[in-house]
């Protein structure tokens, strides 16, 4: 393949590039280097005019604070430039293709960020009279109906604040169901290649979590797992479509099982964008699954979030979902919290957060969700799909694709790094791709492939733009494989050059200390 | 579709790449039963840019908002006046639409800045060491109890009264299922508050003592002696601060010797949103650092020397350690901490400070004015920005009919207490640097008709 | 001077930076190149959805269009990706120091973005009733208040669109006045340091331009000029503070000598930022003077406007300004167009725009002089000078400065590229400051100096900002004083090394053209 | 002061470096007559970030906006939806606070979106080269006059009676000036154009004739017929486009002989405003490019052989050639014309026609509701987006009982051409995708009442 790059001009591989010399800034023209704000702002700064604060007998009880805070302040404009100067060392979708597996990198629609900011939205207390906040709890109850109504549950939880949160809401559901029936289990069964975030919640709730054995194919195994369920079994975790990439077949049938053992099935749904709109959930059995509407539902993820995890559930769940939650009386929309709970859901299992959840991201993902509408949505299912297939069947010949013969990959393709020179591994490869301009795809997870790649392309890209992907991460491939020493230094374009993660572990430096005086003049 | 790049040709062509006829052939493990063939029914198709706005803002303008109306509640939430470069710097795609920092060569934005945001946190808090945030106070509170059981290896945690009473309801879910013991109590519509009640409950199984301050009634209290009784016992102190901007005219938690203070960073930098998102604050002693729960961001240097940043001490979560993780918390609240950063960068020590001291002034105006209106009593002999009234009849009803005369008068502690009557007539008035001196007449004349 | 830079390490000088392999994408890392629209779009992807339109009897008088125009569509996240990589191939005042002289690249705030983008502002129409747009109407009268009071006018014009204009409506006011008082005069006198829109509106407006003699210490020759005044003169243009950065200590003399000899006093107003608050233009006896609220009030300049030029006017110009205009009548805010003038207005010169000028800029200027108020403002003068002041004596050891026994600067500090190795010029300098991380002051203007470098570092920039500027512009002279060769190619680490101004010229392309089909497959 | 980073020793270290006392002796070549003594007296202080918002927002809601009322106006101004993205990308601070770019090195971002700006201009026009932009379409046009005097050498400019009344004032105004003629007509509340008066005028002493399209009053004609007559002449025929949405439906001027057409480009991406800063569009014949006013960005390459882009040709401009110039614009309207293209890049193709389409669409429609009221008429027998209606009375005051009613509904020819009777009861009315069935109605309803 002879691809050009898309500004017509063709580079040349050979050639070394810009070595101009190093500045007395540090800086590279438009890379600029940047200090803490504590190395250049003062306590005597501020970038805030106040008005004058009259005076009045203090009524602070004796405990004005004396001792200094020590927070810098700076002037707007440091302060603008100080944070658009540290954009800049950030890579982000708006800026390039970010096929970071199973984390949905969508394009994050700027109509949605407009809608949330409507003083409507944004500028409303949580605890107002629920009169004065009937289009907000319209916004909530029209959300929460789509989300029923996409995945064929019974109800939603929407207070859940992430993905891990939502899962935490889905276990307790089941345990407190289990409670209510009295029938106190103790294991939840979990795949080895689920998120992290599965285990660790399974265990929060109290649970010992073990782990159910996968096929060869890279899908549940069903044989083992019907083996394993008892009347110890609270239910199981299957990540469905799951993070190897494949549609699990079975799910109806596993779902099935594990009720007829008197468990639950809990579905981990960072995945929904490969099926939304294709596949209702709640036509496999499941009885509970969280959405990120971070990911499926495209509220940007602002750099480790705020997220927002709302949990659909089914018949055999619903009595237990949490407070606060949003309900609709001919046309007054009510808010149901501790007061009124009791009357219309007493065998709730309590309150997850102070508020009513994420409404930024509810308003955000609503206004996402109508932009597609019904159509769009199985549109998006069926591009994302398309498009991880397209890499999977573009790169199974250079790289080893573990699970290529199962069948159809779903939103993601996974690829092992077994094939590369010595010395040369996936962190090589992603380090590679970092100075061709990409952010890497997620490595090292799922932990049940030898340095896996997890690449989800997301339906928001263009074939221009996965078919310059694919033959830069084959370059990169290519150079791993002949063991390229310059590949095993990159990145070398990027601000900094790879970081000892091992050093900042060992003595940890977690915020800021006044250096030490200079011993003297120098 | 507008977001959808792919054309019908590309499609083509790529399914032909594939080896597939239809994109029906990608879905072959989706078994039959499940399969739709179609649009789900019910639902509308989609729909332009303007139609869906238009949509919106018909929904927006049916909420009252606390921007063009005189606005006095608090109980955790907090309206302040965020300077517009907060909201730029928020919108900027490199910080929107990036992921947790994860390649950290091409993150040194989001890094560096979670490196001053934890910095920040730790000295407003007075602490060691903070984390890069929580999903927002009322889970950072439980996280707190749930790491001071892991140190103290106990788990009996003294919870003050004046603790907000949603953060008090989360615990209690959560202690449902990790076996934690709470001693709670409903607080009093008194200038006194629990203290007594804690120390006297500390003993040598208990885990912790949590303490919110201001609490929910707006009092402020010293926390030294609480502070000396739990560690005498080998317990830990967690503070909680809901009102961070407090921290700019009263002494830090850490100051007085809390192990662990925990917050909610809304009222700097985020606004107030319906609640959330919200941004929890986390700090702790840094001998407790393996035991936090969240993100850290760890300063060390790249291959050249130059200093850098990465996500560090990850062996604690979820992704590394699995079921035997500090937390279960992955996708935290990072562009909500950095608009704390930035909100709290521009104002700085003096900003803060002079905020502060408004908010202070502002309060305590009100209070006199309103505790002129005949049977308005002031419930606290101290307080910041946020204090009680004790009215002459049951303060949820006045609440509902000072929103009929466009006044968002305060919380009432029947909406934050139900049933309990004991607390009916309190109502919870929160006056910040927005309150104007119109404001504050607009509302004391209007509580003054209600309650004649 | 061991100036170490503010990020805590200290660069070295002499280790070559980071000369990593070329790309295959040709990007590097977050340095992404980028096609044009045409190489990536298609006549066939739209990124707006819109509602189906009914069929109806066309009435489009049978021109419909046959021929395609030719446009290409990108979606939404194509169309935000190629934006913003393009944004970041530009330096901005967002970024870093930007001390563009002659040009006030001062911080933008905010604050005023939002203001300008309220609902009640952004989105009337200039011809609704009056009745609808009152709150509008009171921005231009309370901004015309304002610059009023500042500059010790009488009135003010507001409608011209930018500072050329501005000039423009000045010299026609100038022209309608004499024109009034039957005095056809034909020259206007202009110093050779002025910017070239000045002799351009002089000679658009149908004069002839004369040259006014300068003095060996960058000023006026005043007597020069009184020499020159004579009834064929119909006024002069002055810039005050001039463009070699000096105030014109002799304007009130010569504005008298100029009124005394019947003609007009124009003034430059461009550098207003030096004075505002401690000097007012009408004090010293001026006609007419041009604001740039993209300079001195801080509206955005947005990589070339839009800006807004309002016109002060003396008693003498004030009856010809151009309509239309706000009025005020009790509470009631009025619009004097062509229709009302007869009764108010009668001699106004005519009009300049179609509607009433750039409200958008009026509203963002008007949030900046209210932020700062009267107290502000002067300030605001004073750290302008300060800083340029700073520079030029910190500088004045290494580069020339021609002008430096003239008396303080203004602000602005003007230097030479006299001294520098055979073969370096200005531009080299210019282009070594990119490499550091800045961008270049104004060069090769004024025409007066040799390699003129005019650098305005405005207000808004730091102490810590300044010092390093200069100790990186000191860097960049002393390798031009020795002939660095490096530094002949500078930049070499901007997007694009140096581009061939000539070949540009030579062979104008400037459309973009499908190009030629590649002769035969490769 | 909230914008000034200098603290007060910083002041006083550098007055120190300076060697001066104090700042007043930065100011010594001020006459000392001349010199403030402290900030100027009857003017305020400054203020808060907060203060100042509020300030505006109050002034804001005295004005009747153009999204929240059923809204007709146009006559040079358009109301259509604008995509957020747009608005989000004219805020990234690298378009935001960028200069013109006088160093291309890093200004590739403003300089390529340029370049892609003339291309869209120059197609969507159907001419071969266009600028980087003007101050709007009124300057635009009489920049083109007088390009078209220095192009034929002539003085005298004929102008349709349909052109935009203010682009004609400005027009005269600046003939006054230049020693052009003028030679102009109000126009005729009819469906027939003045091309006849227009094939007429044209001699050899033309050297122009300005042709709208679609006209003031909405009226579209074919223009060959008039460039031919001018081209047999030598004379040169410009069109201006206020409404550049047209072209997605309608043939552009330069496939009917035009050689300079100039337009407003506000209509697309820049939003009402107002009446400013909106952005003129300019584009003409390649022979001509050298007479051209304004900015020119050109391809090149730089030192590598990269392809890049650089402002050009600039030997016509007023900083290099001073009296010679051009024109004397500098700064012109580089962020409107991002936006319009910015715009235009989402539209694309499909969209722009997609949009005529329903303007036009609707307009039909609305033409029809409305003069199904009594005595009401439409004047155009053809229109692109917006008619002419003659009504039984004076249209001015009708507009504003339409606005008493809530409705924004047209420009009346009598705002537009005082005085002249003959016109006074015309209406122009503008109908775009932003006005639904139930906007129509209801305007429709309070017409037929005011009329009534
Ligand atoms: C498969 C899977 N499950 C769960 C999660 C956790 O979701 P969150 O980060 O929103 O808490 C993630 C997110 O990374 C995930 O990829
Ligand atoms: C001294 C001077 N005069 C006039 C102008 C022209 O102003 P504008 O660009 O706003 O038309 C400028 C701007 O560059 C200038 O610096």
């Amino acid at each position: 393949m002879n691809t050009i790059n898309q500004s017509g001009w063709k580079p040349e591989m050979h050639t070394a590039s810009n070595t101009g010399p190093a500045t007395y800034t540090g800086n590279k023209a438009l890379m600029l280097e940047e200090a803490l704000i504590f190395e250049i702002g003062t306590s005597g700064t501020t970038g805030v005019d106040l008005a004058d604060a009259p005076k009045v007998a203090s009524r602070l009880g004796n405990l004005e604070r004396h001792r200094d805070i020590g927070l810098p302040g700076l002037s707007e404009p440091e302060t603008v430039r100080h944070y658009t100067r540290l954009s800049r060392q950030n890579y982000a979708i708006d800026l390039g293709f970010f096929p970071l597996g199973s984390c949905t990198m969508k394009h994050n629609p700027r109509l949605n960020e407009k809608v949330a900011r409507m003083a409507g939205f944004a500028d409303i207390h949580p605890l107002q009279p629920v009169e004065t906040v009937q289009g907000a709890l319209a916004v909530i109850h029209e959300l929460a109906h789509w989300l029923i109504t996409l995945t064929g549950m019974k109800a939603v939880a929407m207070s859940p604040k992430a993905g891990a949160h939502g899962e935490l809401c889905g276990i307790l559901a089941i345990r407190a169901a289990l409670t209510a029936r009295g029938d106190a289990r103790s294991v939840i069964l979990c795949p080895e290649s689920a998120h992290g975030t599965n285990p660790a919640t399974a265990a929060f709730a109290g649970y010992a979590v073990e782990n159910i054995p996968a096929t060869s194919e890279g899908r549940v195994d069903l044989a083992a797992l019907k083996a394993r369920l008892g009347p110890d079994v609270a239910g199981v975790m299957i990540t469905n479509p799951n993070t190897c990439g494949l549609f699990e077949r079975d799910l109806r049938e596993i779902s099935d099982a594990v009720h007829a053992a008197g468990g639950y099935v809990y579905c981990d749904g960072a995945n929904f964008n490969a099926i939304v709109g294709r596949v209702r959930p709640g036509d496999l059995g499941v009885d509970a699954m969280h959405i990120n509407l971070h990911k499926t539902f495209s509220t940007p993820h602002g750099g480790g979030g705020p997220g927002s995890g709302p949990v659909v559930l089914s018949e055999a769940l619903a009595p237990y979902a949490p407070l606060p939650f949003v309900d609709k009386d001919g046309d007054h929309y009510l808010l149901v919290e501790e007061e009124t709970a009791g009357e219309h859901h007493e065998s709730t299992f309590g309150r997850m957060v102070a508020f009513h959840g994420q409404m930024g991201m509810f308003t955000r993902a609503l206004s996402y969700i109508m932009s597609h509408g019904a159509d769009g949505l199985r549109q998006v299912a069926e591009d994302a799909v398309l498009n991880a297939n397209y890499i999977l069947r573009s790169l199974e010949d250079v790289l080893e694709a573990p699970f290529a013969d199962s069948g159809p990959c779903m939103h993601e393709a996974l690829f092992s790094d077994n094939g590369m020179a010595e010395g040369f591994s996936t962190l090589d490869i992603a380090k590679g791709l970092i100075d061709e301009g990409y952010h890497p795809m997620t490595v090292y997870f799922p932990l049940v492939v030898h340095g896996a790649m997890l690449v989800e392309p997301t339906e928001t890209e263009s074939k221009a733009t996965l078919d310059q992907f694919i033959g830069a991460l084959r370059s990169v491939v290519e150079r791993a494989k002949v063991g390229d020493p310059s590949l095993k230094s990159a990145p070398h374009h990027a601000p900094r050059r790879r970081l000892d993660e091992t050093q900042a572990a060992r003595k940890p430096v977690l915020v800021w200390h006044e250096p030490e005086q200079a011993v003297a003049a120098e | 579709m507008r977001y959808l790049p792919l054309t019908p040709s590309d499609r083509q062509a790529m399914l032909g790449v594939i080896g597939a006829n239809s994109i029906d052939d990608l879905f072959v493990d989706v078994p039959v039963q499940a399969q739709l063939d179609g649009p789900i029914r019910g639902l509308p198709n989609h729909a332009s840019e303007m139609a869906v706005e238009r949509h919106f803002s018909n929904l927006a303008r049916r909420n009252m908002t606390a921007s063009h109306n005189p606005f006095f509640l608090g109980a955790g939430a907090y309206k302040h006046h965020v300077p517009a470069s907060v909201d730029h710097i928020i919108q900027r795609g490199e910080f929107l639409t990036a992921y947790t920092p994860y390649q950290p060569e091409i993150a040194q934005g989001t890094l560096q800045m979670l490196f001053e945001f934890q910095t920040q946190v730790a000295r407003l808090f007075g602490c060691d060491v903070a984390n890069a945030s929580m999903y927002d106070g009322s889970t950072a509170c439980w996280e707190a109890i749930g790491m001071a059981g892991r140190i103290t290896k106990r788990s009996k945690a003294v919870l003050s009264s004046g603790l907000h009473p949603h953060y008090v309801s989360v615990a209690k879910t959560m202690a449902q299922y990790t076996g934690d013991t709470l001693d709670t109590a409903l607080p009093e519509l008194s200038a006194a508050t629990d203290s007594a009640r804690l120390i006297n409950a500390i003993d040598g199984e208990t885990s912790c003592v949590v303490v919110q301050y201001p609490d929910i009634l707006g009092r402020i209290e010293d926390l030294s002696g609480i502070a000396a009784k739990a560690h005498e016992h080998g317990a830990l102190l967690i503070a909680v601060v809901t009102e961070p901007v407090a921290l700019g005219a009263i002494k830090a938690p850490g100051e007085m010797g809390a192990d662990i203070v925990v917050g909610e960073g809304q009222s700097l930098g985020v606004g107030l949103q319906f609640g959330g998102p919200y941004v929890g604050l986390f700090a702790c002693k840094e001998k407790f650092v393996r035991q936090m729960p969240g993100r850290l961001c760890g300063e060390t240097v790249d291959a050249e020397g130059k200093r850098g940043f990465v996500l560090t001490l990850s062996t604690r979560e979820q992704h590394i350690r699995r079921e035997k993780a500090t937390s279960n918390i992955c996708t935290n609240s990072g562009l909500c901490a950095l608009a704390f950063s930035v909100h709290l960068t521009l104002l700085g020590e003096k900003g803060l400070r002079g905020l502060a001291r408004l908010n202070h002034t502002l309060a305590v105006q009100a209070a006199e004015r309103l505790t002129k209106i005949p049977d308005v009593e002031l419930v606290n002999s101290s307080f910041f920005n946020e204090f009680t009234l004790k009215l002459p009849k049951e303060a949820r009803p006045v609440v509902r009919a000072l929103a009929d005369h466009k006044v968002l008068g305060g919380v009432s502690l029947g909406r934050l207490y139900p049933g309990a009557d004991a607390l009916s007539n309190g109502l919870v008035v929160a006056v910040t640097e927005v309150a104007t001196s119109e404001d504050v007449e607009t509302f004391a004349a209007a509580l003054q008709e209600i309650l004649a």
